[in-house]
Formats: structure tokens, C-alpha cells, sequence
């Protein structure tokens, strides 16, 4: 099936994005297609590159940009990231800044759409 | 209709808003700070075994896990996540934070 | 038509003091443009985000009711609100910038359940 | 001591465990989603009433004013920051999220 | 030794669906080196943060358990927790990575009443 | 008196970097010293520079950098800027980055601390 998935809070402050990525990691183990991951509100902070967490602790920027080498659509919401210091010079391997209306499309595309927030 | 919850109940009245909307046999999935709902041997048990007898409760194994929680409450069912995407599979989706 | 895509927009967060239901309202600005079957449902303390009466000159914030106010010309038609939470919160119907269709909890699980995708904010 | 709670009454505990813990007779400030507690015709109100009798309950002005609150609840005093100030001048503070 | 600035970390908020324990705790540690008058309480969901047994490989999150436990050394040596919190989460002395002296609602109250400062996480 | 503060909350996202910000303003109208405010968890996204937020609405790390001007210590929490990717590079005006240290020195120093958050 296609699956969607809605990430909406900050990496390392709230769980949902490591429960995106697992989630995410277990549909594609099961051959499913995510059409892709959108960012928004605090979740954007997930795509910056500047992260640069404690050595044992996961890297949670770089999980995604693995996630996105594997074919997957990161797009980070640009109203959303704009208010939050996020922009293209910060912007890490694998994500892209776009509009609201990547939201809409993968919703319109996916069959099942998943929320991880707020 | 899958129902995920993911705020502890003893903190948030997210759990009461899925149990008032969600149709009566519909499957919640407890995640991240939900499980807190899920553990037996609580205040909040006589609560969640009511809950057991509307809906399908389910707790996410790996936020059991992470929170040292090794004995889920009468009627909850314990999934990995491959039993999530399971969920998903068979039901659309919405969350209550 | 009916292969539209259902989307319902819930939400459910208090105004102001988080930002969910304001960036929740830009998205369904922007899915009003995509002609699918969008609705817009107010729950919980999200029935605060379209209260009148807004007044954010001192703090400075941003006042978003009007943007609430325009929802109709964006082919935004659907606007429900829970009964129990508006009234468990005092108010009613001429408290709102914009008119909802009041439902009550039975009414909205149904709704859901029709969705192809709900989003929550 | 002074007490903050920015939480909103309908959706997490905050108020709850300020109230249990704050000293009887002490200030409770409600500021940010805390002031909806102080909104006056609600069916939070008789709860608000029973907190006035053993606090001094304080709703910020300005965040009644940012969520169209024009009228507070029986007991409840609204302040401005320079009152949020003068409350700080006289007690060491706490915030209940 | 009565200038001593006396120094509460309240922990409120549940381990790992959001950091506030974890940041708070390493506050606590550097608290700990500027010999003032520290003490950390458990109250509310704060008290899950010292649960034992907590098995954090599957997800790959640090786990902050161990650095709890090294608290003792770190010259926190007053740990104290809300006995209501503790007993209506079905959880005991036992269930803990450190040993807490239980209090009353009182107790904490008058605790509270004499800090300088308090600090909730 | 002297007063410090802590915000845990990013800007935008919630509001407790806003009544931070009016707390800070009317107590120095009141005479009041800051001895400083120390931005933990989330509050470290007050600090960047990038934040571009819409036109018609406030500006929350100039704001901040308004009270440096003023002779305010802005201190952003090291080990929480870098799990969240703030860094040197797009610090604001006004904001410096230290350790945990700054947060204990600040409650020494003041008669009174307010939290601000969670």
C-alpha cells in the first residue's frame, strides 16, 4: 500500500519522530511505498544539518536522510520552517523545503495517512 | 478507523477525547507516553479495563520496553512494529496528542 | 465524483498557546485549492480557535481570526463543531468568526470513519 | 510562593497539581492557555469557584485579552504584567505545564 | 552555611515521549558542583524517569537510567518523591533505580515553600 | 530586585517565549535587573538568526536581541542547542552559547527565577 506520514514536533524534544522513523522503517521492511514524509510545525527541525548530538545518542537527522536515500520524499513545510530558522543553507541531504500543497498531494495519493505529533 | 494515542493519561485528556469519538470496537494503539495507560497495577487499571470492553486496546512493545514497563493491563494486547503497520494496513488513521 | 479524496482537518489545541490550530489553518487554506472533499471540524479546546473577540495588539502576535473569517470563499465549506465541547466551554454559536454545523459525538464518529485522511492539529 | 499554570484545565493536569501542592492561601497566576480556566460560564466554573475559596487566583490580561475572554469567573482578578511583576517582587515562583 | 542558595529540580514530565527529564537531569549534574543547597523531587509523571528496567536498544535512544544512579555521587544527595504520584502509578521504592525518600503532600509543600528557586522539568 | 529567567519553549511553536519576553520588559520597566535568561530545551530556537518569520507578525529572536541591546545576558544551553542544531554559525545578536553552569550562576545571583514553559 502507500502510506503517508505526518511529522509534527521537533527531533530529540518529543518522540514522534523516532516513532516516524521506526514506523516508516517497519512499512518499508513490509514492501510498502511511503509516498512521503511531511514536516511541519516543529517538525521541520528535524532537517537541519547542523544537529549535532551527544556520540551515544542516534543521530536523528542523518536516519532520515538514510531514509531519504532509499527513495523516500522529505519535505519540510517552508511557512513552518521559515518562522523556525530553517532555510536551504542549513537544509540536510535528502529533505526539501516546499509548500502545504505537498501535504494535500500525498494525502491525495496515499492510501493511508499517518500522524506522528503533536 | 485505527485511533493512536500518545499522552500519558495520568498528564493529558487526550485518551477520553479517542474513547468519546472513536466508534465502539475500533482499535486503539497506545504509543510513546500512551503506554503509561496500558501498565497493570495501577489507579488507572479499573479505567483501562473498561476500555478493553468498547475497543481493541493495543501498546506499542518498544515504548513498553523503553519505559521498563514489562506487564500490560488485562485486555491490552501488546504489538512490535510490524504489527502497527499491520493496524495501518487494515484501518485509516488519526491521532490524538 | 467519488473518487475524491476525503480529507477532515480536526482541530483540537487551544489557540495561541501552541501553534497547531493556526499552522493548521494554513494547510486547509491551501487544500481548498486542490477541489477534494476537505471539512474542517473544531474538538476539544480547538473550538477556542475561532472565538471573536480576539484581541493580540498587546502581545503583538498575530491575530489569525480573520483568516478564519475567508474560509468560505476557499471552498471550505464542510465547518463542524462538537457540541459537548463547545458547550462544556460556554459557548455557543454567536461566540464564532465563522458558523459551524454543530454535531454531536455520534454524528462526528461517523464522519471520521468516511475519511480517507484525517489530519489533527 | 507564587504559582504559574499555563495549561489549559480541559486538556492536562497542570492546574490539578498546582492545586494539590501550593501552599493554602497562596497566588495562583493563570497565564498563556492557563487563562481559559478563568473563563467565567463554563462547566470548569464550579471547579474555579471551590479554587478561589483557598487561593488567590490571578488570570494575565493580556492573555484573556489574545483568546477573546472578556469576562472571568466569581473570585478570579485579572492582572497586567506589571501585576505579574509585582506578584514576583513578593513571592519566589513556580509554573505548573 | 545559611547563605546557601537552596536549589529544587522538580521533575513533572514522563522519560522519553518528551526530554524535559532527560535536560533536567543534566542540569542536576552540574548543579551538583556549585555546593549549594540541591535537592531533586519526583512528582507526577516525573516519577516514571527513575523506573528500572527501562531497554531503550530496540529504539536506539540513550538511555538516562544509568545517569540517574550516579546521582549520589554528584553531591544530590536529597532525592525526594510525591507518595501519591509514586502509589497511583502502582510503583514502589522497589521500582526505582535510585532510593527517593517518599513524602507526603505536606511535606513537599513545605519543602517547596522554602527553596529560593524551583526549577520544573 | 534581580530576576532571572528560563524559557523552554521554542518561538512561534508556543507561547512561552512571548510571555518571556513581556515578563523581561516589564519588570526592567519596574526598575528590575535581569540578571540574565537562559534558554533550555526547545527555548535554544529563540537564538537563531535564520528565524524569518511573516511580515505581519512579531519577530521573536530581534526582539531578544532588543533586551541584549539593553544589557540582558541571553544564554542558550550548549548541550541542548546542539541536539536541536543550533550552533555558532547562525546565533543571533545578543545570545551567547554556554553550559549549565550559566543556569545555576543565574539562580545564585537572582532574588527570584520564573520558568517560562514546558
Amino acid at each position: 500500500m502507500k502510506f503517508g506520514v505526518l511529522v509534527q514536533e521537533g527531533p530529540y524534544h518529543h518522540e514522534s519522530s523516532d516513532s516516524a522513523y521506526q514506523f516508516v522503517k517497519a512499512a518499508m521492511e513490509k514492501g510498502h511505498e511511503i509516498v512521503g514524509v511531511f514536516f511541519y510545525h516543529d517538525g521541520v527541525i528535524n532537517s537541519t544539518k547542523l544537529t549535532d548530538p551527544q556520540q551515544d545518542d542516534r543521530h536523528i537527522q542523518k536516519r532520515w536522510s538514510e531514509v531519504a536515500e532509499n527513495g523516500v520524499d522529505l519535505v519540510v513545510c517552508v511557512a513552518a520552517a521559515k518562522r523556525r530558522g530553517i532555510n536551504d543553507d542549513v537544509l540536510a541531504p535528502g529533505f526539501r523545503i516546499s509548500g502545504l500543497g505537498q501535504l494535500t498531494e500525498m494525502a491525495i495519493k496515499a492510501d493511508r495517512f499517518v500522524t506522528f505529533g503533536a | 478507523m485505527l485511533h493512536l494515542v500518545n499522552k500519558s493519561p495520568y498528564y493529558a485528556s487526550s485518551l477520553d477525547s479517542c474513547t468519546k469519538f472513536a466508534k465502539k470496537g475500533a482499535p486503539i494503539l497506545l504509543i510513546e507516553d500512551g503506554v503509561y495507560g496500558a501498565m497493570a497495577g495501577t489507579s488507572f487499571e479499573s479505567k483501562m479495563a473498561d476500555i478493553v470492553k468498547d475497543f481493541e486496546v493495543y501498546a506499542l512493545k518498544a515504548d513498553l520496553m523503553v519505559r521498563g514497563i514489562d506487564k500490560v493491563a488485562p485486555g491490552v494486547k501488546e504489538v512490535d512494529y510490524a504489527g502497527f503497520v499491520e493496524l495501518v494496513e487494515q484501518h485509516t488513521t488519526t491521532t490524538w496528542s | 465524483m467519488s473518487d475524491l479524496t476525503k480529507i477532515m482537518i480536526m482541530m483540537r489545541k487551544a489557540p495561541y498557546g501552541t501553534i497547531y490550530s493556526f499552522e493548521g489553518l494554513e494547510s486547509v487554506l491551501i487544500m481548498g485549492a486542490y477541489e477534494q472533499d476537505i471539512s474542517l471540524i473544531f474538538v476539544d479546546d480547538g473550538v477556542y480557535s475561532i472565538k471573536k473577540g480576539m484581541d493580540t495588539t498587546q502581545l503583538g502576535i498575530k491575530n489569525f481570526s480573520p483568516t478564519f473569517r475567508v474560509l468560505e470563499g476557499y471552498d471550505i465549506e464542510k465547518l463542524y463543531i462538537d457540541r459537548e465541547s463547545m458547550e462544556s466551554r460556554g459557548l455557543t454559536l454567536d461566540d464564532f468568526v465563522v458558523e459551524p454545523e454543530v454535531l454531536d459525538k455520534e454524528e462526528i464518529t461517523k464522519l471520521m470513519e468516511e475519511q480517507d485522511a484525517i489530519f489533527p492539529f
